[in-house]
């Protein structure tokens, strides 16, 4: 290998050679919604990654700040797949466990990821829930609202489940990359 | 092994593949002297007979080159020949030859380190297939 | 020389001095030649292509009567023209003669000398047992045709069309419009020195009708593309005008009279009306007005009414007019048939035609100009002058869901306009660029001198324009969303007026023209030249040249300057006065056709007929290139290309391996 | 009419989704066959975490959906139809990821050969209502937000960005509609639940835009959609504007009562508007 460059994390990605193709116009960051809170726009951890600054690309928020709203995708005047490569950024991250530490969207999807896998099905509230254990102000927030959904009996009291629920637990194992386990 | 030497005809059009072959000359960009080129007009006046013809006159490989898609001087010769071509492999494997035998590839006229390239792989691949069977075992 | 004449062949190897010699033994090369059938003499000699190297060859084939030559030194691309003249000035035909390529191709990229010299035996032989085989061929001079045809009276058909004209030639000048001028009638000034662009244009159309080389034929459309280089013979449908061009004086009384006053104009791209008898626009050449005949009141709808031709002093209309057609005889032809800009409707983030205020470059060109549906005045529909306006660039271009490529003028006529803003309204002006392109004379410096003028450029593709606020004070007002790319925010801009700088797409119907001359359209849809540097205005269709939009998109100098140099090769060909054809063409022997017509779909140049009477493939000689792609379609072979046969590649192919 | 339906994990305590998108249905003759045991499809996150995971998790349904005998999956979620539609399309395009998902499946007892196909909830209802069963919404003008995930990355039912099928479709069975420019801008999603006040201008701008332009009331096409639309209207930042479900109108329409379309668990009330005219 080149001396000069470090190994390329982000590899694995089917679509990643995409990214060769950008311009840097900007029209995804100006398509979406969240761009302002994201330290680098999508343009510009493409460039990140190009330029070899691979450190700096895991730990951005950008993927995390991603709707999924898929605008930037459709009017990307390259075709870049954009909002999937912020899913693969987020499974590379999320391995290698390089996520900024303040960002909360990571705690949020574990917290849905493991009801997943405890029940099968999402209760809004317990996601909140355990969620809240360690953003305890975010759930406070939330409390007005849940009044009211309560009072509309919209909450549910009981966490959803599916039958089987051993068997979530099985498909998490299964699906487990060897990368995970290490 | 070291002292097998394949027989190699390379087919090539005169616009781009045979310009490049020029290029590795005044280059000096050496290959193996196996490859033994006739030069065409265009790929796409390769009759299927010729290529048999090469085999059954001892050839254990035919190479030919063609400009590269959107660039044939005669606007779509070299599509014609790809899809002939494509046929000649079907039907040296189906007489159970390997059809990697004969190869196409596109090579403009300004590839002439692609021209070097592509004749050392190619005599590689065939001396790795060793001697043909075709002009032995082909009936036709 | 007979094709039963015994054949004896002098080979002849070259040591090229350095080149060929130390490396492949030629001694030795040939001493093998002379042991190989039908060869009568064999020599080396230090450089073959010089004039003893030649005399050699010439004095052996009149004393020992050979009637074929081989040459084993360098590529045939080198010197194959040099000894087919050397073996023609002896008196035998140019193409008994083959070379067989032992520089290119043995001394200088093989390591080994002995390997080396065995393929040089083994490229020497094949092409004695090619030779063997080869036949007399003849080229024949065919006289050109002292006259041609503009396809497209833009600026690019009109400057080609002077400048041949201008040369002594007869010009036939077909444009399918009832005006010449094209698009750039439409503007009123021009990037970067800002000239006005009727008063540089008018003059131009003013020669070209007057003209006494050229011959007018406006709202007229080439249908039919006949013979080849040199011979052409085109069919010209003249559309029914409904006035008489001899009689009309171009008084516009009859315009005047038109009831029909609600259509849509479209020179003035929609902005505003025209009546169903009309002249495009005011400068119109020739200043004749033809009857839209889908919107006139007799036409159209079978009504009684004819207040044109109740007012027109000399009986000017013609409501029996039919289509006419025309049979033109030219040498060359030139296709001038330009652009139509991209419609941005379908790109829905814009939200052209759903916002008023949204305009396209077109659009606006005509809102400056002059002559436009608001006499130069640039303002929004309300009338009111606008305070801010955004100019959108590389809309539809730079985009692989649109147009990949880059349309080359956008960037400098968005500039133009932020210009002609700034001084006619004292607009604020933002440009939203992804980059600016500016290599022309004076391009970079008109540039900066909008910079200087105070347009603020933002560097972002604009990713939507929408009517969504956030101030309640901007209501009514659009929004345009970008990102800022060099201080990395998103802006949301308010503004009054957009112009959507649209990119350039071919013209519509140049794929039926293309078809008609069989020259063929890259991805995008233009003309394809015949090469990109050394033959830009050429096609592969020979006698056939490209002018202006239609190979691709130009700004006026470009255009201007490609068309001086097609009527340049139009006008070397004319001058010419003879075209020789080419020997290595395709025959079908129609013993042996089977009348499968498969030579015919396999054909690029459409050089195969069938003889319905015969049922045979039929070669037409004059198209025919030589590719041989019919001969290697043909099931029956009875296709083959001379000096390509069958029994010559064969030949070679048995003594190669 | 029977289709196989994946109702999702917000269904069930949505402002009515549920109550309406039955009533509607048995008012119509389609019965809703929920797929037994149905899970949580993953939704925007598993796709973040692990590729194969979010496939199997969504690819579960479509087991199931062949052990049913049915072809299709239908579902009301904008989210679920989106990532399910992923999920199936991955697996059309990627031989190995099927192999892959098929394994995973079948250590699970289930078998998968088939990829269904994913249909909106809207396309059956499009379908199926009758025109303007009632004149009597005529006057109530109603602003169509589809949000983002209907008709993005794929415009299969309609343009990106500016569609038009629910406001033909409402204008269809009796309701005014009102043009605005917010039907696919992004309400921050599930962003919006833990970046309150980073994604709070979203929702307030399409609120905005749409009573802007004369709405007197919004109908959603997506739970999620609905919920940050009507939990945002807090404060002084927007206007009061009720939103609602588009099986919630289409029932109105035909002549269901606002109660029994679960329309008491807005937050924002409907029943003044609803009442008017």
């Amino acid at each position: 290998m080149n001396k000069a460059s470090k190994p390329n994390p982000f590899t694995s990605i089917s679509d990643i050679a995409t990214i060769n193709a950008c311009i840097q116009c900007g029209t995804c960051s100006g398509s979406c919604p969240l761009s302002d809170q994201m330290d680098h726009a999508p343009r510009e951890l493409f460039a990140l990654i190009r330029e070899g600054e691979y450190d700096m690309a895991l730990k951005s928020n950008t993927p995390w700040f991603c709707v999924s709203c898929y605008a930037c995708m459709v009017r990307c005047p390259k075709e870049i797949p954009v909002t999937d490569l912020m899913y693969a950024f987020k499974e590379i991250i999320t391995r290698k466990r390089t996520a900024p530490k303040n960002q909360k969207m990571p705690d949020m999807y574990r917290a849905f990821s493991r009801i997943i896998k405890a029940k099968g099905r999402i209760t809004e509230s317990y996601v909140m829930a355990l969620y809240g254990v360690k953003h305890p102000l975010d759930a406070l927030k939330n409390i007005p609202l849940a009044v009211k959904m309560i009072l509309r009996k919209r909450l549910e009291p009981k966490a959803l489940s599916v039958s089987d629920p051993e068997s979530f637990a099985r498909l998490f194992e299964l699906t487990e990359k060897s990368e995970d386990k290490a | 092994m070291s002292e097998y030497k394949p027989k190699i005809v390379a087919l090539v059009c005169n616009w781009c593949t045979y310009t490049a072959a020029d290029l590795a000359g005044t280059s000096r960009l050496s290959y193996p002297a196996e490859i033994r080129m006739i030069r065409l007009m265009c790929t796409g006046m390769i009759d299927q007979k010729y290529i048999l013809k090469a085999f059954l006159d001892g050839a254990d490989g035919v190479f030919i080159g063609g400009c590269h898609p959107g660039d044939c001087h005669y606007i779509d010769g070299n599509i014609k020949a790809e899809k002939r071509i494509g046929g000649t492999r079907n039907l040296l494997s189906q007489f159970g030859f390997e059809p990697d035998r004969l190869a196409l590839q596109w090579i403009g006229a300004s590839e002439g380190p692609e021209f070097q390239h592509n004749m050392t792989a190619f005599v590689e691949r065939i001396t790795a297939l060793g001697p043909s069977q075709v002009a032995d075992r082909m009936i036709l | 020389m007979s094709d039963q004449t015994k054949p004896r062949i002098g080979v002849y190897v070259c040591h090229c001095g350095m080149n060929i010699a130390p490396k492949v033994n030629v001694e030795d090369v040939a001493a093998h030649a002379g042991t190989l059938a039908h060869v009568v003499v064999a020599r080396d000699y230090k450089f073959m292509c010089s004039n003893p190297g030649q005399d050699m060859i010439i004095n052996d084939i009149k004393s020992l009567g050979l009637n074929r030559v081989v040459v084993a030194s360098c590529s045939p691309r080198m010197h194959e023209k040099t000894f087919r003249n050397a073996v023609k000035s002896a008196g035998l035909n140019p193409y008994y003669f083959q070379m067989a390529n032992v520089r290119e191709q043995v001394s200088w990229v093989t390591h080994d000398s002995m390997d080396a010299t065995e393929k040089a035996k083994a490229l020497t032989a094949a092409a004695v047992s090619r030779v063997f085989f080869h036949q007399p061929l003849s080229t024949r001079e065919v006289p050109v045709i002292k006259s041609m045809l503009v396809v497209g009276g833009g600026i690019a058909g009109m400057q080609s069309a002077l400048t041949c004209a201008n040369a002594g030639y007869q010009v036939y000048l077909v444009e399918r419009e009832p005006s010449i001028g094209g698009h750039m009638a439409k503007f009123d000034k021009t990037f970067p020195t800002l000239d006005c662009a009727a008063c540089i244009m008018t003059p131009k159309m003013v020669d070209v009708l007057q003209h006494p080389n050229i011959t007018l034929h406006t709202y007229s459309e080439v249908e039919k593309v006949e013979g080849f280089i040199g011979n052409f013979q085109v069919t010209v449908k003249k559309k029914p005008r409904y006035v008489d061009m001899e009689k009309c004086t171009g008084c516009g009384t009859c315009m005047e009279k038109c009831p029909s006053k609600k259509i849509s104009s479209e020179f003035n791209e929609g902005l505003s009306f025209r009546t169903a008898i009309f002249t495009p626009f005011p400068q119109a050449v020739p200043n004749v007005p033809v009857i839209d005949a889908v919107n006139c009141i007799v036409l159209g709808k079978n009504k009684k009414c004819g207040a044109c031709a109740k007012f027109c002093e000399t009986k000017a209309i013609d409501f029996e007019q039919k289509p006419e057609f025309l049979t033109l005889d030219v040498g060359a032809i030139i296709a001038a048939t330009g652009f139509q800009a991209v419609n941005p409707t379908h790109l829905e983030p814009y939200g052209y035609g759903r916002f008023p205020e949204v305009y396209t470059s077109l659009e606006f060109e005509r809102l400056n100009n002059a002559t436009g549906p608001t006499s130069g005045k640039m303002v929004m529909k309300n009338g009111q002058i606008p305070e801010r306006v955004a100019i959108v660039h590389c809309v539809g271009s730079r985009d692989v869901r649109h147009k990949k490529y880059c349309s080359r003028v956008c960037c400098m006529y968005s500039m133009k306009f932020a210009h002609l803003l700034r001084e006619k309204t004292g607009a604020e002006v933002w440009e939203f660029y992804i980059d600016v392109r500016s290599p022309g004379k004076l391009y970079e410096e008109f540039y900066n001198r909008v910079q200087e003028e105070g347009v603020r450029f933002v560097r972002g593709r604009v990713a939507e324009i929408t009517d969504m606020t956030d101030d309640p004070n901007d209501k009514g007002r659009l929004t345009v969303v970008a990102e800022s790319t060099l201080t990395r925010r998103t802006v949301r801009l308010p503004v009054d007026m957009v112009i959507l700088s649209v990119g350039l797409e071919p013209a519509p119907g140049a794929e039926d023209l293309g078809r008609l001359l069989g020259v063929s359209r890259d991805g995008d849809g233009w003309f394809t030249e015949l090469h990109a540097k050394l033959a830009p205005v050429s096609t592969p269709m020979n006698g056939i040249f490209l002018a202006g939009c239609c190979q691709g998109p130009k700004d006026i100098p470009d255009t201007v300057a490609q068309a001086m140099g097609a009527a340049g090769e139009a006008i070397a060909l004319l001058s010419r006065g003879m075209v020789t054809t080419q020997a290595e063409i395709s025959h079908i022997d129609p013993d042996l056709c089977i009348g499968c017509k498969s030579c015919i779909g396999a054909c690029a140049y459409s050089a195969i007929g069938f003889d319905e009477a015969r049922r045979v493939a039929v070669v037409n000689e004059a198209l025919c290139k030589g590719c041989g792609s019919c001969a290697a379609t043909c099931p029956s072979s009875s296709a083959s290309v001379d000096h390509f046969t069958d029994r010559q590649i064969m030949g070679e192919l048995e003594r190669l391996v | 009419m029977r289709i196989c339906f994946y109702p999702g994990c917000s269904y069930a305590s949505t402002a009515g989704y549920k109550e309406s998108t039955e009533a509607v249905c048995q008012k119509l003759g389609i019965e809703l066959v929920v797929i037994p045991d149905w899970n949580c499809c993953g939704a925007t996150v598993m796709f973040g975490e692990n590729k194969l995971r979010a496939t199997a998790l969504a690819a579960r349904h479509f087991a199931l959906t062949q052990a049913m005998g049915f072809e299709e999956i239908v579902t009301g979620c904008n989210a679920c139809y989106a990532t399910l539609g992923k999920a199936a399309r991955l697996l059309n395009e990627d031989a190995e990821l099927f192999i892959k998902t098929k394994d995973v499946l079948q250590a699970l007892g289930l078998t998968l050969d088939r990829i269904p196909k994913i249909r909106h909830l809207f396309e059956i209802l499009t379908k199926a209502m009758p025109d303007a069963p009632s004149e009597r919404y005529r006057s109530l003008s109603v602003g169509a937000y589809y949000g983002c995930q209907l008709t993005r990355p794929h415009q299969f039912l309609d343009k990106g960005g500016y569609p038009e099928i629910l406001e033909t479709f409402l204008e269809r069975i009796g309701f005014a509609v009102t043009d605005h420019s917010a039907r696919t801008q992004c309400c921050g999603a599930s962003h919006a639940v833990i970046y309150k006040d980073e994604c709070r201008n979203l929702s307030a701008r399409i609120i905005r835009e749409i009573s802007d332009k004369g709405a007197q009331i919004i109908t959603t096409i997506c739970p999620l959609c609905q919920f940050n639309l009507d939990q945002a209207q807090t404060g002084d930042l927007t206007p009061r504007i009720p939103v609602t479900y588009f099986t919630q109108l289409a029932g109105l329409a035909l002549g269901l009562s606002a109660t029994s379309l679960g329309m008491n668990k807005l937050l924002v009330s409907a029943e003044k508007v609803i009442s008017r005219p």
